[in-house]
């Protein structure tokens, strides 16, 4: 790609730094030394254990813009052994052996349904609903600083679909020989995200990055190559993205250095959580969001101003209270949103608009309106949202 | 439409004057009789049984006499019943049998300030009425009275248009008041009791005998809760088993409710009208009636509280002559002296004409009624409505699970009492059930309804004591909703109310203290396995682990 | 606990017979006045209204005079009100006004068979006893009779202890009836009505006043709606309004309430008891106090509905010689007479004794009621309850959106009358609102909470006549529940129910049309150019397709 | 694939006929003549005129083992103009034009929302709410008797997973060139079927296909190597089998003649939603379901006699009121349940036990339980439900 093409799309931008990787020995031995410590504490302290964990919520992060991502700040909730958290200490001391013992040093893969259905051989200790496994989950992640699939744990959720001019060097996990998969060579499916993403390569000659929030929308940008028409490489998120899909479109990014615009329907939650979530990282997972950010990531459309630009005010819906409520609030609390009046500017003009509109509205026009006009309109203008 | 009517004459003044007459008190509650209670068979029944029986208690009471008491119902025909009702009591003098069952308005506690059972002197002479006009029978008294050889029986009719008794047949008889059931035999020997004196009293009657919460049965059971110096006899004889069983069979039909206390209740004292409940046009009428020469002695001696000196300070107050003739008070004068009586400073009135059950009888009332595992009572003071002195009492029963009738998901059951009479009817309209409804017994460890009855494995008993009950009706079923009654058993309901609490919260944190034991010797072994297969300890260290994580945990949450 | 009594002598039979006394009536309800409707110093005021107007217009009507009455209400201090009747009536002779207003339980009309709004022969003593009571002022009343010169003036209290009047004071007044209120100017021209006769009553009591759904101004307005044939003047004087105005603004405060109906109703007639509602204790007094020398002859000429033919026909069932002497019937006779008349088949009661309101009447006062979009009415004929002729009336209205008061999401307004008078107090206990809450509304267009009235912007008017209306209480504030009579009563709401249903059904066809005919227009035009694009058809075709199409949709669903 | 290998897993059957496909032109022609019958009806006839659906529900199929799916019966309903459907007529008509003119004569594609946001340009026949304009697809659908993905639209879901040892032949849709992709070198991604799936071709020497419910279950036997270990192509359809995934599995089955193994939950949703849609169909959809059923495939487990044979009692959970009412509304109406005694029996059997067990309840006995012992012995056994 050249620098003069580039710009005609996105402003510049440094790409941030890759966050580090820790090999399985590493993330074991740092389960170890917690238990070490715990040991000390009540066999030679003589004291009851504790266990602490990063606060995850919005009101402990702060948003830099150099670095990029929700940035977690130093409250801490402690957690101290007692009559009303024996039974989660039990768990939570159960699920980091059969982490480290069974996964990591067997170099093993489990879902979350999984471990639920592994802990029912635990006696009184097992899950008696997989909530509460995934609530410890969470807990672990948080107390090592490590994110789950580093722990060998993979979602159910699938990663997304990527078409276009993309390869991907991928690794046979039996046999560890490459594996070279051309997405632009995908007919009228797509290459499907696996979930764990760390060990793959990239190649690619393509303008931009196009990620897309609903399937539909997707399909017929396959269906009319727009690939080939735009010179750029799809992702299709199917709503918020899944953490494998944020964490392959940040390689992506980081890898290939071209710019990376999303596009999703216009309203508080395509803004506020698809968006920021994929951009900056959220609250609740703000001691892994260093992983699953795509800083380099700005907003193409559906905005407010599209509405009135492109005639959409009859394919629109009234705001309803859960919407109204979600821009409020991150108007109030959002860091990454206080920190841009542009987001500000946007959401304002929603609320005073009163509806939300979807990437199908333009449907309104001719089916195929939205390939046709609006996105060549929109990169030719390279105004995006920061 | 109606066809069009023959003209008629129109009414002239004379001609109506004419048609005037008066109403005698029985034409009137003849016509309105479910005014009194006897709006179905059913209740009739019952409200007749009650009458006399009520009646049995308070004149053996005020005679002194420990009271021993009969009842039997017998099924005639299929819709007709004969009551009888035997007493141990004084008995009554010849002359005023006829008057009192068989005139309404007639008796000996309307007039005075002292707690008894009856209060109208209608009761009785309803009831036989209520036969008379169902049957055509009229009722059977046979009453001994200590000294006389024989016994007076008497058979009497009520003259309604003249609320006058009519006698149909007097003859002295062989008779004395005998108790000799076969239930006896529990009591270790059997006994037959003669009294020198008692009254038999026989209606028959139009009625239907039914089971249940508000039936014969279950007023008959109250009353032997409530009154525990009471042995009580009770017999229901139906059409079929009158037929099919020998009398020696039928002899076994009773149920003996004994006595548990061998001693009679305080007995009530009368006191005088206390100036302070009483209304202008009542004041007015005393001084007329009055035997003392001057106000001032008029004021002290006529009502209970007002000493002389109180007198004379009434008198300066309203600017009279304390030595003024008390039947020459003028018009404005009473006015001025009832203002003066408001404010004057007086004693409450005296409270020794009350008799409360007390807590201790209260509470062995409540063990013959449900097995608990907690039982509590209380009786309050006594304070005063409208001049009236009333005192209020509440007992409270946690039962055992398993209780018939008592569940736990049900409305507790609700027990109330006027001067010990138990009230079976209309239990939505009256003060006590209100009371109970106000009272926040969430916070009292029981589920509580908005604005209905609380619900828990409760039973409660109410007793209200006064020398005038105010009923919502001539039935007397229903305590009417004076703010200074809710009051008084409010405070009640919520003195018990503390105390089961502070019961259910002690239970509750014994529980709660076995369940935390349990709670952490089931995890600790987890928390210590999970830290062992880490670390890769042998089985020893993992049991020292333990070892010292229980010891923690128990010295925190078990020794508070 | 109460510290130890005093030993007191107990009683004895001899002693308690020295104690007991007869209870006057008087006293009896002054210590119960609640059971009369003077429990609170407001409804006692109301109470005392309802009792003297609804005297005054039994009066008028039975004197076949069209009813002018004039309520006046005055504060006198802060507590105490003074209430002033006046009506036109026949007046009363001299020598019953003692007995009408200060002795309980006298009057004309308990013992006939007949409807009028009093019954009991109670209220308007009560209300003087009361106002004595509170005030220990005498009830004042001055009457005139016609063809008399003078009018009485009679100062009177009652002597509660006997139940029998004291004259204060009686003189001869000039005065007669006057009706001239401003109020009348808006009938065009002011008048001054002057009568020759006609009946003051005026009393002091203690009192409040309110506004409201239960409030005198309430009763006085629906006595108006239901009595078309009244003309009624009111005022209501607080004590600051009397200090404030002139007289002559005073007498702008009188509010009337025009009578619309130039005569009166029909005369209800008095009928004799029939035979199927009498029990077995009133025929057995019957009979004793017959006139007639013959069964047959008492049986025919003392009751209603039994012909000669019946009367043998009774007497050959219960095995009696028909022209045995009444009074000379033995019980077991009486028992078998009894039984026979039960079986034996005859006519039902006479129903002339009964003047119900009508429908149209009903109608008109619910037009002064409420302003509507629809009204409907009916009355049933007339039928039984215990033998005592009764029949009611149902009026409905469906008010016009915007009416105060009547909203669409309340509850709807339910009006009951007694014989004419409008019941305020009590409603949750009456057979009335119980038939109400009874009726499935639901299939009748409303919205109805299950157990409970239905809502909606509806005004309904439920009336019972009868000959003896049976009250809950002496009060007279609600029907007892009489199955007889909820049914009837559940007959006529369905009826009205009905009406009110095809009404709301009729309203809801013809907006639909209307809505049909524009959903027709609007799509059909979409359904040709979608057939059109398809085809590739042009314009001309489109609008062809279109006029056939609207042709036809209409022709099925507008012309119906 | 050799007879001998077959015969050891699945018991024989005759693959059943490949249904017609129509092409654009004849479509495009259906619906000019459904028009002009209805012009003739109204300006003829002077009638009004009429739409006749067949009905779509259980109790209007037949289920006949040779014919493999539920074929549709006689009964029809019938849908005249009148006041209350001339709505629908209305906007009957306009789809049909949109779909004849925009999609059929254009060659253009389209989803759901697409076509509903489309709608909003005609005025007050406008779809208010989108399942609206669904249903008229469903009824346009059964009118035509050709499946909508034939008219142009295509689904908003997602068509399902594939790998292991299968190569695909696509095609580019814009150049039209072949495209061939191989799904055992996908790395530890997937190929993700595309929603039409009619012009792909197929090529393999795989045993068998497993058709799996479950996306976590997948993945695991993807990390493992599964298909390489038992020579099979695995298809993920995570959850209730989209159209597009019930094609794709039919197509292959068709081409490549191999059995076809399905592995559900243990559940009353599992069996007669999940597994008897994929193999005969729906009532629902029995106008479509000779395109949408795979007659070849069999039931692998989770059965409940496996609940026993594998111990997993203390890993299921009770059935609730749902899954009963399920279990027993199956055993009364659903033709295929009636006409196989095997799956009354197991629903019988479910229904005395209570309970129902999910895939990953192996996991109970370790993580990799289910294929290193389940699928083996399950395999080896050859024991399947019809």
């Amino acid at each position: 790609m050249t620098a003069k093409k580039k710009s005609r799309i996105v402003r510049k931008r440094k790409p941030s730094s890759a966050p580090t990787i820790v090999s399985k020995q590493v993330a074991s031995r740092q389960i170890l030394d917690l238990a070490k410590e715990m040991y000390e504490t009540i066999m030679k302290k003589r004291k009851k254990p504790e266990m602490q964990f990063p606060i995850r919520q919005l009101s402990n992060v702060k948003y830099d813009e150099k670095v990029g991502h929700f940035e977690i700040l130093g409250k801490v909730s402690t957690r101290t052994l007692s009559y009303t958290t024996v039974k989660t200490f039990a768990q939570s001391m159960r699920l980091l052996a059969t982490t480290k013992n069974d996964l990591l040093d067997k170099n093993d893969i489990a879902g979350k349904r999984e471990i639920y259905y592994n802990s029912k051989s635990w006696d009184a200790c097992k899950f008696d609903e997989q909530p509460e496994s995934d609530n410890l989950l969470d807990d672990m992640e948080a107390m090592l600083g490590i994110n789950r699939e580093q722990l060998g744990y993979i979602p159910e959720e699938r990663g997304g679909d990527v078409t276009g001019r993309l390869t991907v060097f991928d690794v046979n996990p039996a046999t560890g020989k490459e594996v070279k998969i051309d997405c632009a060579n995908m007919g009228s499916g797509a290459w499907s995200v696996p979930s764990r993403v760390e060990h793959l390569k990239f190649q690619t000659k393509a303008r931009f990055v196009l990620v897309v929030e609903t399937s539909s929308l997707f399909q017929r940008l396959v269906h009319h190559q727009y690939y080939d028409t735009a010179n750029c490489i799809l992702v299709a998120m199917s709503g918020v993205p899944t953490r494998a899909c944020r964490r392959f479109v940040r390689r992506l990014a980081d890898e290939v250095g071209i710019p990376v615009l999303a596009f999703t329907d216009g309203d508080p939650y395509g803004y506020c959580n698809i968006y920021r979530t994929l951009k900056v990282g959220s609250g609740s997972a703000a001691h892994i969001n260093k992983y699953f950010c795509v800083p380099q990531v700005h907003y193409l459309g559906v905005t407010p101003q599209d509405v009135i630009d492109y005639d959409l005010q009859d394919a629109t819906h009234p705001l309803n209270d859960k919407d109204i409520k979600r821009a409020r609030d991150a108007l109030d609390n959002d860091p990454f949103i206080k920190h841009h009046k542009e987001w500000q500017d946007a959401l304002n003009q929603m609320l005073k608009m009163g509806v939300r509109v979807e990437q199908q509205a333009f449907a309104k026009h001719g089916l195929n309106f939205v390939l046709e006009e609006y996105l060549p309109r929109k990169l030719k203008l390279g105004k995006f949202l920061p | 439409m109606a066809a069009k009517r023959k003209a008629k004459k129109p009414e002239t003044a004379e001609s109506m004057a004419a048609q005037q007459r008066e109403i005698s008190v029985s034409e009137f509650f003849l016509k309105n009789r479910h005014l009194l209670g006897f709006d179905s068979p059913a209740k009739a029944l019952g409200t007749a049984v009650k009458e006399a029986v009520d009646n049995s208690l308070d004149a053996a009471e005020e005679a002194g006499i420990l009271p021993e008491i009969s009842v039997e119902i017998r099924q005639l025909t299929a819709k007709r019943f004969r009551m009888t009702v035997i007493d141990n009591g004084p008995g009554i003098v010849q002359a005023q049998i006829p008057k009192i069952f068989a005139k309404l308005l007639y008796g000996s506690k309307f007039h005075r300030l002292k707690m008894s059972r009856g209060q109208q002197g209608i009761g009785i002479s309803a009831a036989g009425m209520y036969g008379q006009l169902t049957t055509g029978q009229a009722t059977q008294i046979i009453s001994k009275t200590k000294g006389k050889k024989l016994a007076q029986s008497v058979l009497v009719q009520i003259d309604t248009r003249t609320n006058k008794p009519v006698l149909l047949k007097e003859t002295e008889v062989e008779w004395c008041p005998e108790f000799s059931p076969y239930d006896a035999v529990a009591d270790k020997e059997k006994r037959t009791v003669r009294y020198a004196h008692g009254t038999l009293v026989s209606i028959e009657m139009e009625g239907s005998y039914r089971r249940g919460k508000l039936s014969v049965d279950e007023y008959i059971k109250q009353s032997a809760i409530v009154n525990p110096h009471l042995q009580l006899y009770y017999r229901v004889i139906m059409e079929k088993d009158a037929e099919e069983l020998e009398e020696q069979e039928l002899d076994m039909c009773w149920t003996t409710y004994f006595r548990v206390l061998k001693h009679l209740p305080d007995l009530p004292m009368e006191i005088k009208p206390h100036p302070h409940g009483v209304e202008l046009g009542i004041l007015m009428q005393m001084l007329q009636d009055s035997p003392s020469r001057t106000l001032r002695g008029a004021l002290s001696e006529d009502f209970s509280r007002v000493s002389g000196p109180a007198a004379n300070k009434i008198c300066e107050a309203a600017g009279l002559n304390p030595k003024a003739n008390p039947r020459r008070i003028a018009h404005h004068e009473s006015e001025a002296l009832y203002t003066a009586i408001q404010e004057v400073k007086l004693m409450r009135p005296p409270t020794d004409c009350l008799s409360p059950i007390g807590e201790d009888d209260l509470l062995a009332g409540m063990k013959k009624e449900v097995d608990a595992d907690f039982y509590t009572a209380t009786t309050r003071n006594p304070t005063v409505y409208r001049g009236n002195p009333f005192q209020v009492e509440v007992a409270l029963a946690y039962a055992k699970p398993g209780q018939e009738e008592v569940n736990a998901d049900d409305p507790v059951r609700v027990m109330r009492f006027a001067n010990r009479v138990p009230l079976l009817y209309m239990g939505g309209a009256c003060a006590m059930t209100k009371s109970v409804a106000g009272v926040k017994w969430k916070s009292y460890g029981l589920n509580h309804p908005k604005g209905g009855v609380p619900q828990g494995p409760v039973v409660l008993m109410l007793h209200i004591a006064s020398v005038w009950v105010p009923f919502t009706s001539e039935s007397k079923e229903a305590i009417a909703h004076y703010p200074e009654i809710i009051k008084e058993l409010t405070f009640a309901l919520q003195d018990v109310g503390r105390k089961l609490s502070t019961f259910l919260s002690k239970r509750k944190r014994a529980a709660e203290q076995a369940r935390k034991r349990n709670y952490i010797e089931m995890y600790i072994p987890h928390m210590a396995l999970g830290i062992a297969e880490i670390m890769d300890l042998d089985e020893k260290q993992e049991v020292r682990i333990v070892d010292q994580l229980t010891d923690m945990l128990e010295k925190t949450h078990l020794e508070t």
